[in-house]
């Protein structure tokens, strides 16, 4: 069982105040979703809980471990990972490389001079399965710049995935998906969530909806609402500021 | 900043930059490095052959170069780390070997320990001082990147540079010969070109294996990883900064490795080595030669010594002529030479 | 017609992408260019604009061929772009994206201005000085639609354009696209909210490994559940 | 004090000067974003055409003209021929080609002009010196150097921050291609922006050239200041432009000035004399690192360039 | 070991100067400038090479005739880019109308830009030696380039004659006998103004040179005869802006400056120099006064002194030859350095002339230029033990041209006679 979780957290930019006071947690076995308007934060909050963006205060503990002051990649060998909300992948990689690159950050340390990478069989079978299973399968060997937005989507989802989380922090993983990719990544989510603490961020209601355990809303840095999803769907603050007429119920 | 959002000023998907060997070396490349190490392997009994034996030194120069352009190639090609600052290297190289070498001379000693003109001695602690050096200025200059990075080596250079001319005991500027040195590699007597050609070749023979070796293993992959896209490379849980640095070192090392050949080869110390002007001569082989393809940088050194002995030829304005070469390389070989000697073929292993 | 895309083929240099793709767009006309990832949709519309050269077919404008033509004449013609991915400049504040692009229609009429924008969008008002690079995702978005909007084209083109808002703001979007639709704007639009996006069309096509495959109305395309199902992966 | 006053003044004065001779650097590196080594080049063409044209009339104001007009001709000439081929390419190739650039030019000023070094005479009315304390007389050229300093980077300023054009620039700075598909005609743009800015590096050479020898390869020395200048200031930022000449000059200055001083304290007047040379020499460079490991975007840059 | 070789040249080398100087009183009226202006506009520059041979060599045909049409090879590594261009090429150009002049050598000249580059002049020199098997080398400007090339020419056994550069270590332990300078030893012309400035009467002098190896040196050369100056000031090499070094000299307040600025730098401070408005006077060696940095710099420069080894007006035969010829084909008053150039060319074909036209046999060679039997244009030219020229300084003054009009220099006093450099007593060679 592993848990995720921040207390007052805090961050500004200049004046502006993007994150304030927040409390989050997230727990294997569970998708929490974090929704909310436009420059609520959520990525913010995202970039601090995964280590990219030093919070102005607040703490941040794994596991009740304090990690606050791990840095980005030390927290993903703590088991934290992320996706990004505008895709973030090595352009000139196949897509097949991007994820071996991906799983290669598992092995501790890459120091090592002189066997050659590419033959890793097992890290290449792993690779592929991981690529099967974002539905990308066909283009392993695509350079990534020759991926479309969508399939540039789902290869950052696989990347994502390949360093074996045990808390995935995912930023509107659905964004740009044709809607049949984005059915089968909900699937996904979901049967990823089994062992893994998912926390969340996506404007697609429909899939916030019906793959969340918990859900959140942010707004202007704070949590206004945090509930199930038929708490969340009842709350009149929640339908004005964000929801308007997405989710009819 | 970290935030992913800034790093989207990537250019529209239309305007795509195919110019670098991307994806790492492919079978070409292995085929392409074997080809022209052969050539270079016969080219100074060619030479003399035909009557033309004063250009073994030139092909020696081309070798001692080609390595150091070669490991640039190794930061700059695969690691994205533009240095406008490896002349620092070669002089430090350069000073590592002639100093010794000058107080074996001298009979005086240096720090308290005698001089030596034996290569077998000077190369190697050259090697070492180029892999401290480079781990220093390295270790301050990648916290930059970028244009900012090219600066910041160059900024060492200039510091290196001064610093070699404020040399007095070694002629400062001026700079000093060492003429009556041996050129003693081990028990070879390499005073002879010919043999302190084939010592240098085998030297590079040695780091073009090593270094292809590197680029291929997990490392060289890393490497390359932190020039496609850095931040996600930390998101990928990388110590991107190790890697760099570790990369930036060793390639310093072999530069420097490179500047002590150059000082037992030319049996002349002196800061033109550590100029930036000559950082910018090892960019613009490995630029000639085709980025990311490590022999690159020794074609390209085979590209621009030839171009300045053709230029040579034809006037006494070569620059002029050296000018108009580069310039129809630019246009007529968008990829560098390699790029277009493997015609279209983008590698995919 | 308006805009006819006929038999187009094309790609990315020795990459071919599209090998046939049509597409019409009439006066007054919001059509959607649908079809599952990678199929082609964006790069037909970068084509249209000029950013790719076409190896084959036709695109005219008004009946005028423009294929081939320099991208800034083609955008002088009228035609504007929300392109795939945002591509906010990021070296530019929100106030001078905006201005950066401003024209006057064809026609010379101003009916979208960098204040109309603000008034559309209010959130972007409040972050005027903030340089596209410190936006989030989803403003990033609204900014992209309206230097579009500020172009006054003839021809409005929507790719993705509302990938990352949030539902309300989404809800704006189209209930814009609506008014625009009544004073007579003509659109070609991609969009991954089906639903939504069918509320808007009247004309759709879609686009399957670069070939049009199917292209008809959208009580058509409403009324034969099969063809999406079968082309998108989803029901309509 | 008298001499603090007076290098702090002469500090400013090459701070200007600098900032003067990297205006044009800002324009085409800074803000278009495109490395060009041959600048220095652009800068030697405007004094060799100052020096030739000055030379035939006597006329400084012809002078100055011609030479700018000269640059600007170059600029737009290189932009048309070579430039142009190379934005969709790797820096790296711009870096290739306007190397090349430079080791022509440098040649081919020589073929025109003659291997002899030239000399341009400034205007009478400037030719003399005005008290800027009493008892410290300053050569009035040298003020207007100043002045020409800040009159540039106003214009700059207006230029990139004010108009449209500026506007472009700096989206065509991240998305060349796709402005296209915003109605601005990218190529005529950037020919005229380099003309532009060849012309300042032109007017750079003219009104540095009174107090230069006019010779081969004179613009190469200004141009790794510019770069160092532009850099410390940050990439891009004409307000970092400013404030890092000024530093720079400052340091330059004061290091010249104390630093010989400083190593008498420890050694003999004469190795003080040199190794003060030496460091000096070195501490912009020094400047740029610490400001660099401190602030890795320069000192107003954006941030990830 | 060729010690003994080397001793019985330097009894003739005495003897020599004597010998120049003596045809010239004569053949002076016919040499005038006067007649000179109406001839120029007519005759364009090409056929006079043709015509001036016969001139000059009148009082040697009865000496050597047999010689003539002997062939030389000469590699020329010089410097011909950058600022410092119009050096190589003043030399460069001498040194062909030497032989134009003489007329009776076919001179095979490989020129080469070196680019100041050390490395790549060794790379020049390579080539001349093994590919294009010259006779002789010649041409270097630069001490560090002569520092790189000189040795590797000279241990090759071949003979190299210095136009310019003359280092100190070449003058001291490291000489050789290959290696003739037929210029000055690098310090020369500063301690020449080191001793006029201090017999002038001043106390309080600033020195300037640029921060490098020939700075050092010439600043070196200067204290050693005028004694210790207040301060040194160098300034970094290829500076543009003097502002800084002016305000300082401006704060010392000193009775005199001395400052050494070779090349497009001298132009630069003398400019600013002058703009300062700053009135304390300024003196300096040949190297920051001559005729291209004074013609650049203006009528400001007009009565500044300076030191040299030689003047175009100065009064002997050889020169006006010179000085006349180079004038027509050029069209610009020869620099000092073309006077070097021209001297190093006299003494290889005096040399030449020794070895009945070959110059194959390297220690006749040896032996003859030792012996310098050349009518130099400096008037006395003699070797010392270490094959650097014992010549007079003298003290120079900036005036405009009376005849041509532009800016030249002209010989107000005599310095030094006779006067060696400081190095010789460590050079191992002797005789
Ligand atoms: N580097 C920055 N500098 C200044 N402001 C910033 C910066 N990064 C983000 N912001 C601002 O902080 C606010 C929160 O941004 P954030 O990206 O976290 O929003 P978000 O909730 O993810 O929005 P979206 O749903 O649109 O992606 C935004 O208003 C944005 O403009
Ligand atoms: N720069 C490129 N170079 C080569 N091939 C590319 C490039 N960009 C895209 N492609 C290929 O072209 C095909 C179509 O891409 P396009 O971007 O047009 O798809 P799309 O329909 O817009 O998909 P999405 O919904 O994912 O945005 C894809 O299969 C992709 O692999
Ligand atoms: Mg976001
Ligand atoms: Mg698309």
């Amino acid at each position: 069982m592993t848990e995720l979780s921040c207390q007052g957290l805090q961050k500004a930019f200049g004046g502006l105040v993007v994150t304030d006071d927040l409390a989050l947690s997230v727990a294997s076995g569970e998708i929490h979703a974090l929704i909310g308007p436009n420059g609520a934060g959520k990525t913010t909050a995202l970039a601090q809980l995964s280590g990219e963006l030093r919070p102005d205060a607040g703490t941040v503990w794994l596991d009740g471990a304090d990690i606050t002051d791990l840095s980005l990649p030390q927290r993903v060998h703590a088991g934290v990972a992320r996706s990004y909300q505008i895709s973030s992948v090595f352009r000139d990689f196949t897509a097949r490389e991007n994820v071996e690159l991906a799983l290669q950050a598992m092995d501790r340390h890459s120091f090592r001079f002189f066997r050659p990478a590419a033959r890793n069989a097992k890290r290449i079978e792993r690779a592929e399965a991981l690529l099967d299973q974002v539905g990308l399968g066909e283009e392993a060997t695509v350079s990534a710049q020759r991926l479309s937005h969508g399939q540039t989507r789902q290869l950052e989802i696989a990347m994502a995935m390949a360093s074996d989380p045990q808390v995935l922090l995912l930023d509107e993983p659905m964004a740009g998906m044709a809607p049949d990719e984005a059915t089968r990544l909900a699937e996904l989510i979901r049967s990823l969530a089994e062992a893994v603490a998912v926390l969340l961020v996506e404007h697609d209601m429909d899939v916030v909806f019906s793959v969340a355990d918990r859900i959140s809303v942010l707004h202007q840095g704070s949590l206004i609402a945090s509930g199930d999803p038929d708490q969340i769907r009842a709350d009149p603050d929640v339908h004005r500021l964000y929801l308007r007429d997405d989710v009819e119920s | 900043m970290s935030d992913p959002q800034t790093a989207t000023a990537s250019p529209t998907r239309t305007g795509l930059r195919f110019g670098l060997w991307a994806r790492g070396p492919s079978r070409w490349h292995v085929a392409l490095t074997v080809v022209f190490l052969a050539l270079l392997s016969v080219a100074p009994l060619w030479v003399e052959a035909s009557g033309r034996g004063y250009l073994v030194t030139v092909l020696t120069r081309v070798v001692i170069f080609g390595l150091a352009a070669m490991s640039l190639d190794f930061v700059m090609g695969y690691g994205g780390m533009v240095s406008l600052g490896h002349a620092t290297f070669l002089g430090a190289g350069a000073y590592t070997a002639g100093a010794l070498t000058y107080h074996s001379l001298d009979g005086s000693r240096l720090l308290g320990i005698p001089g030596t003109d034996q290569a077998l001695v000077t190369w190697p602690l050259a090697t070492v001082v180029g892999a401290l050096l480079g781990l220093v200025i390295g270790g301050l200059s990648l916290r930059t990147k970028g244009v900012y990075f090219i600066m910041a080596t160059l900024a060492f250079n200039q510091m290196i540079y001064f610093l070699f001319n404020a040399l007095e005991i070694y002629g400062g500027d001026d700079g000093v010969g060492l003429f009556a040195a041996r050129r003693a590699i081990g028990p070879i007597d390499a005073s002879d070109d010919m043999v302190f050609y084939y010592v240098c070749f085998a030297v590079l023979v040695v780091f073009t294996v090593i270094l292809n070796l590197v680029v291929r293993a997990p490392f060289g992959r890393v490497v390359r990883g932190c020039r496609s896209n850095m931040a996600r490379m930390a998101a990928l849980g990388y110590q991107t900064y190790r890697y760099r640095l570790a990369a930036f070192a060793l390639s310093a090392a072999i530069t420097s490795l490179a500047g002590a050949m150059a000082v037992t080869e030319s049996q002349f110390l002196s800061p033109s080595f550590a100029e930036w002007t000559e950082s910018g001569e090892l960019l613009i082989m490995v630029i000639v030669g085709g980025l990311g393809s490590l022999i690159g940088g020794v074609i390209g050194a085979g590209a621009l010594f030839l171009l300045e002995e053709l230029s040579i030829d034809i006037t006494d304005n070569w620059q002029f002529f050296v000018g108009i070469g580069l310039l129809a390389i630019v246009l007529g070989a968008p990829r560098g030479l390699t790029g277009t000697l493997l015609g279209g073929r983008r590698s995919h292993d | 017609m308006m805009l006819s895309v006929e038999s187009l083929a094309g790609g990315y240099g020795s990459t071919q992408v599209l090998y046939d793709v049509s597409l019409h767009v009439g006066e007054g006309e919001i059509v959607g260019l649908l079809g599952r990832n990678g199929m082609g949709k964006t790069t037909t519309i970068t084509t249209i604009f000029g950013l790719l050269t076409p190896v084959s077919g036709s695109i005219s404008l008004d009946g005028g061929d423009i294929a081939g033509i320099r991208p800034f004449r083609i955008a002088r013609r009228g035609l504007s772009l929300v392109p795939e991915g945002r591509q906010v400049f990021p070296l530019l504040t929100v106030e001078q994206n905006l201005e950066a692009t401003a024209r006057p229609s064809v026609t010379g009429d101003r009916r979208w201005t960098p204040t109309a924008i603000f008034e559309l969008f209010p959130q972007l008002a409040e972050r005027k000085t903030h340089l596209g690079a410190q936006l989030s995702g989803g403003e990033q978005q609204m900014l992209a639609i309206g230097r579009a909007l500020v172009m006054n084209p003839r021809l409005l083109v929507l790719d993705e354009a509302t990938e990352g808002l949030a539902p309300t703001v989404r809800a704006a979007i189209f209930e814009v696209l609506r008014i625009l639709k009544a004073e007579g704007q003509s659109i070609l639009i991609v969009d991954a909210y089906l639903r939504q996006l069918l509320t808007l069309t009247d004309h759709n096509v879609i686009v399957e490994k670069g070939r049009t495959v199917w292209s008809g109305t959208t009580p058509d395309l409403v009324a034969s559940p099969g063809i999406a199902d079968r082309y998108l992966g989803v029901g309509v | 004090m008298n001499l603090f006053i007076e290098q702090t003044l002469n500090g400013l004065q090459l701070g200007f000067t600098l900032l003067m001779v990297s205006a044009g650097l800002t324009l085409i590196f800074g803000i278009m974003n495109i490395i060009n080594l041959a600048h220095g080049s652009l800068f030697m063409v405007g004094a060799f055409v100052a020096a030739d044209v000055g030379g035939r009339t006597g006329n400084y104001l012809l002078a100055l003209l011609a030479g700018i007009a000269g640059a600007a001709v170059a600029g737009l000439i290189v932009e048309l021929g070579l430039i142009r081929r190379l934005y969709h390419r790797d820096h790296l190739y711009q870096v290739l080609a306007t190397f090349a650039l430079v080791l022509i030019a440098n040649q081919a000023v020589q073929m025109i002009w003659g291997l002899t070094p030239r000399s341009v005479s400034a205007p009478a009315f400037l030719d003399r010196t005005v008290p800027v304390l009493p008892g410290l007389p300053y050569p009035a050229y040298r003020l207007a150097i100043t002045a020409v300093g800040i009159a540039v980077i106003v214009f700059l300023h207006l230029l990139v921050e004010r108009t449209r054009v500026g506007m472009w620039i700096r989206a065509g700075r991240t998305h060349r291609e796709l402005l296209g598909a915003f109605g601005v005609n990218v190529r005529l743009l950037y020919t005229l922006v380099f003309a532009v800015g060849a012309g300042l590096a032109g007017l750079a050479g003219v009104v540095a050239a009174p107090f230069l020898s006019v010779e081969s390869g004179i613009g190469d020395h200004f141009l790794i200041l510019s770069f160092v200048v532009i850099v410390v200031g940050g990439i891009g930022s004409l307000k970092g432009a400013l404030y890092g000449s000024l530093m720079l000059g400052l340091a330059d200055t004061w290091a010249r000035t104390y630093l010989p001083d400083l190593f008498g304290q420890f050694v003999d007047p004469s190795t003080a004399a040199t190794a003060g040379a030496s460091v000096a020499s070195a501490s912009i460079y020094l400047v740029m690192v610490v400001v660099l490991v401190v602030k890795p975007n320069g000192l107003f840059g954006l941030a990830d360039e | 070991g060729d010690d003994d070789e080397d001793a019985a040249p330097a009894e003739t080398a005495e003897a020599a100067p004597e010998a120049a100087p003596e045809p010239e009183p004569a053949e002076e009226p016919e040499a005038a400038p006067e007649p000179e202006p109406a001839e120029e506009p007519e005759a364009a520059p090409e056929p006079e090479p043709a015509e001036e041979p016969e001139a000059a060599p009148e009082p040697e045909p009865a000496e050597e005739p047999e010689v003539v049409g002997g062939e030389v090879k000469v590699g020329m590594i010089t410097t011909l880019s950058t600022g410092a261009a119009y050096l190589g090429e003043g030399i460069r150009d001498a040194f062909i109308l030497a032989f134009e002049l003489d007329g009776r050598y076919e001179l095979d000249l490989i020129v080469e830009d070196d680019g100041r580059d050390p490395a790549f002049a060794q790379q020049l020199a390579d080539r001349m030696l093994t590919r294009d098997e010259v006779d002789v080398m010649t041409g270097i400007v630069f001490s560090n380039v002569a520092g790189a090339v000189v040795p590797q020419v000279v241990n090759a056994g071949t003979i190299y004659i210095s136009p310019n550069a003359a280092p100190s270590p070449f003058a001291g332990a490291q000489c050789h006998e290959n290696y003739f300078v037929a210029s000055w030893q690098n310090d020369n012309q500063s301690e020449a103004m080191g001793v006029y400035v201090a017999s002038q009467g001043y106390d309080s002098v600033i020195a300037l040179a640029p921060n490098y190896q020939a700075g050092h040196d010439l600043v070196a050369g200067f204290k050693r005869f005028f004694g210790e100056v207040d301060e040194e000031i160098y300034t970094e090499l290829g500076a543009t802006d003097y502002a800084q070094a002016i305000a300082q000299i401006r704060e010392a307040n000193p009775e005199a400056v001395y400052f050494f600025y070779p090349g497009g730098m001298g132009i630069a401070f003398v400019q600013q120099y002058i703009a300062s408005g700053l009135e304390i006077p300024i003196f300096g060696p040949m190297s920051s006064f001559d005729e291209v940095i004074v013609d650049a710099i203006g009528d400001v420069s007009l009565g500044l002194f300076n030191s040299s080894f030689w003047a175009p007006d100065m009064d002997n035969e050889a020169n006006r030859v010179f000085v006349e010829a180079y004038r027509e084909k050029y069209g610009t008053t020869p620099t000092a350095y073309a006077a070097q150039g021209y001297d190093a060319a006299l003494l290889l074909i005096s040399a030449l002339d020794a070895n009945g036209g070959s110059a194959s046999d390297t220690a006749g060679m040896r032996e003859a230029l030792k012996a310098a039997d050349f009518d130099s244009v400096r008037g006395k030219f003699r070797f010392n033990t270490n094959n650097h020229p014992i010549q007079d300084w003298y003290l120079l003054e900036v005036i405009r041209d009376p005849v041509h009009g532009d800016l030249t220099n002209t010989i107000v006093a005599t310095i030094l006679e006779d006067h060696e450099d400081a190095y010789a007593s460590d050079c191992p060679l002797t005789g």
